[in-house]
């Protein structure tokens, strides 16, 4: 911060520009940003410059960034959108091009700060009406006359979720272990294709390296698939094998390398 | 049996509860009175007619007390298809001793809430998109645990996501007779505010499905 | 009414509280009726003045409440030199429903329960598989009776063994519209309430679950 002041000629200027943005991490994301911008423009939400907006918002990205803020990728997300909202907005309209028009667009954007600040709105009356147990009170003295005396048994939906959610989760109980009988390691594949290469002569599909047994069951046959695969790849780097493809998703073909 | 032929008239269906007249209206007015003023918890219609003994009409009870008590320390209030005897917000100032302290609620979760509140039954991607940020862990379990809002019905959209509502507690704690005296839920309403837009695509393909989850919150009877 | 000297006359003492006039008795009166229907012990006298206004008169508002509410379902009684609202004596009969104890559910009913309402219809060698411990007839039978769960179709297998089903009595507890309103794994995980990793599942029998915990897997990165 003190590195950027020295550079701030104009104080008050920085102090504007500080305002926004060492209270960065005080926006809940763009668009909580964008509605605090808007206010600037002291108009009906209705009518704000979209426009006008974005450029605010692009110099507070860039402002941002100047002062080496961490910015989270939302951010810039949407600064990317509004420049190409922004470019929408002053090009002529092309005919040929497809979708919604920069105004379609900008209205939309309004729509969503206007619902959003209605929402806020919405929510402060919330909260500001009377409250059960602030401003009017229920009965304090609830009677339960000992007369009958019946037995029930009551559990809430949280029980019952957190209820499931531990029986699906009953592993957590036990010891952090991989459950490895369905894995092929990428060793065992090295292993066993090191063996086997010198036996093929000509260009074969790896995939006639799978072990025997491990074809079938899709889990079995996806992690053997990936070790022989990877394991290919290896011997391949090492010189012993060539490694082929004819197309995307073609079978993938070895051969061992002749050294002559 | 008796030699007045005009027992509880209503019922044709069930003559041996006949025997029985019903208790004069302004014994049913005590009884809902006691019932009332017995319970924490506002004390549903059909709970009422349960517990008063057979062919009373609590519904008319009510009306009575309500006029009863109107204007005095204590009020008659409904809440959903409920109802509960509360103290008249305006003495609120009396009850330092009984105000309970309420954990307060983040920026976050008064937003969640009023949204699921205005635009019931929503979706969490719904309360995303409004808010324009991803709802954290904890803010919808927290209002969970409070029991304002619950699971609603799920959507029937791609995905079938879950929805959220308030429930009879939320209505109860702010004195809210019904979810369609939220504050300025009309002119919300009026004002499109309450539609769920969805963004302009350039496939145009936009789902049309969002706009019954408007309806269906003010259908409800 | 300001025009008349004669503010609080009582207090001597204390000259700057004579300022104020003391509120009229009707709404004195309210006030007691408040503090009393909000207290969870009976109020003494002493304890009112303190809580009311400088200058007001509680043993007067008392006894116009006393009258108030006589012949009412509740009324206003001394116990000791303290004063409560209490329900009528003779109205006791229509307490009966509040003396109703209620205990919380043991776990093992609670998994049971949580598995016949993602499950069901589903056996109770089912249940057990999943539980991955025997279900004693104990927690079937203690469902049962409470009416969350009954008897649904025998199943089309071998041994035609009995299925079980939640009820509308298990929808109306929980405040659910439909079994399927449940939240699946995926939502109980986002909500909070499921930390740990998803145990994988032995491949198999249970369609959608099973594909949840899939796509979790997955998706954590």
């Amino acid at each position: 911060m003190s590195e950027t002041s020295l550079f701030a000629s104009n104080v008050s200027e920085r102090l504007a520009a500080e305002a926004l943005i060492v209270d960065v991490d005080g926006f809940e994301g763009p668009l909580d940003l964008l509605l605090t911008l808007s206010r600037t423009q002291k108009v009906d939400l209705r009518q704000i410059s979209v426009l006008a907006l974005a450029e605010q918002y692009l110099a507070f990205i860039h402002k941002a960034r100047d002062l080496r803020l961490e910015l989270a990728a939302d951010y810039l997300v949407m600064a990317a959108w509004l420049a190409f909202l922004k470019s929408r907005l002053l090009l002529p309209p092309d005919p040929a091009e497809e979708g919604p028009s920069g105004e379609e667009l900008a209205a939309h954007l309004a729509f969503q700060l206007e619902r959003l600040a209605a929402m806020r709105d919405a929510a402060a009356k919330l909260m500001a009406r009377d409250q059960l147990g602030r401003d009017f009170f229920a009965r304090g003295i609830t009677e339960d006359v000992t007369r009958t005396r019946r037995v029930t048994y009551t559990a809430t939906l949280l029980d019952l979720m957190q209820g499931y959610a531990r029986i699906r989760t009953k592993d957590e109980f036990r010891p952090f272990v991989m459950d490895r009988d369905k894995v092929f390691t990428m060793e065992e594949a090295l292993g066993r294709m090191r063996g086997l290469i010198g036996f093929a002569g000509d260009w074969t599909d790896i995939l006639s390296y799978l072990p025997e047994g491990w074809e079938v069951d899709p889990i079995k046959r996806r992690s053997a698939t990936a070790s022989t695969f990877a394991a290919s790849l290896e011997l391949a780097k090492e010189g012993r094998v060539e490694i082929r493809q004819s197309d995307t998703f073609a079978p993938i073909q070895i051969r061992k390398k002749t050294h002559d | 049996m008796t030699d007045t032929p005009a027992t509880a008239a209503a019922n044709d269906d069930a003559p041996e509860e006949s025997l029985f007249e019903a208790p004069p209206m302004g014994e049913q007015e005590r009884m809902v009175e006691a019932i009332l003023f017995a319970s924490a918890e506002p004390v549903t219609l059909r709970d009422l007619a349960g517990r008063m003994p057979h062919g009373c009409d609590p519904a008319e009870a009510l009306v009575h007390l309500r006029k009863r008590y109107e204007g005095r320390g204590v009020t008659l209030t409904r809440v959903g298809d409920a109802w509960a005897l509360r103290t008249a917000a305006d003495l609120g100032f009396l009850m330092q001793k009984e105000t309970v302290e309420t954990r307060k609620l983040s920026r976050a979760a008064v937003e969640t809430l009023a949204i699921v509140a205005y635009h019931q039954p929503v979706t969490r991607a719904e309360i995303e998109e409004i808010r324009g940020v991803s709802v954290s862990r904890g803010t919808i379990d927290q209002l969970i645990e409070l029991e304002w809002i619950r699971f609603g019905r799920r959507r029937m959209t791609p995905g079938r996501p879950v929805t959220f509502v308030v429930t009879q507690n939320f209505l109860d704690h702010f004195g809210l007779e019904s979810a369609r005296d939220l504050p300025g839920l009309k002119e919300l309403r009026s004002a499109g505010l309450l539609e769920s837009r969805p963004a302009p695509l350039p496939g145009g393909e936009d789902g049309d499905a969002e706009d019954d989850s408007q309806s269906e919150m003010f259908d409800e009877s």
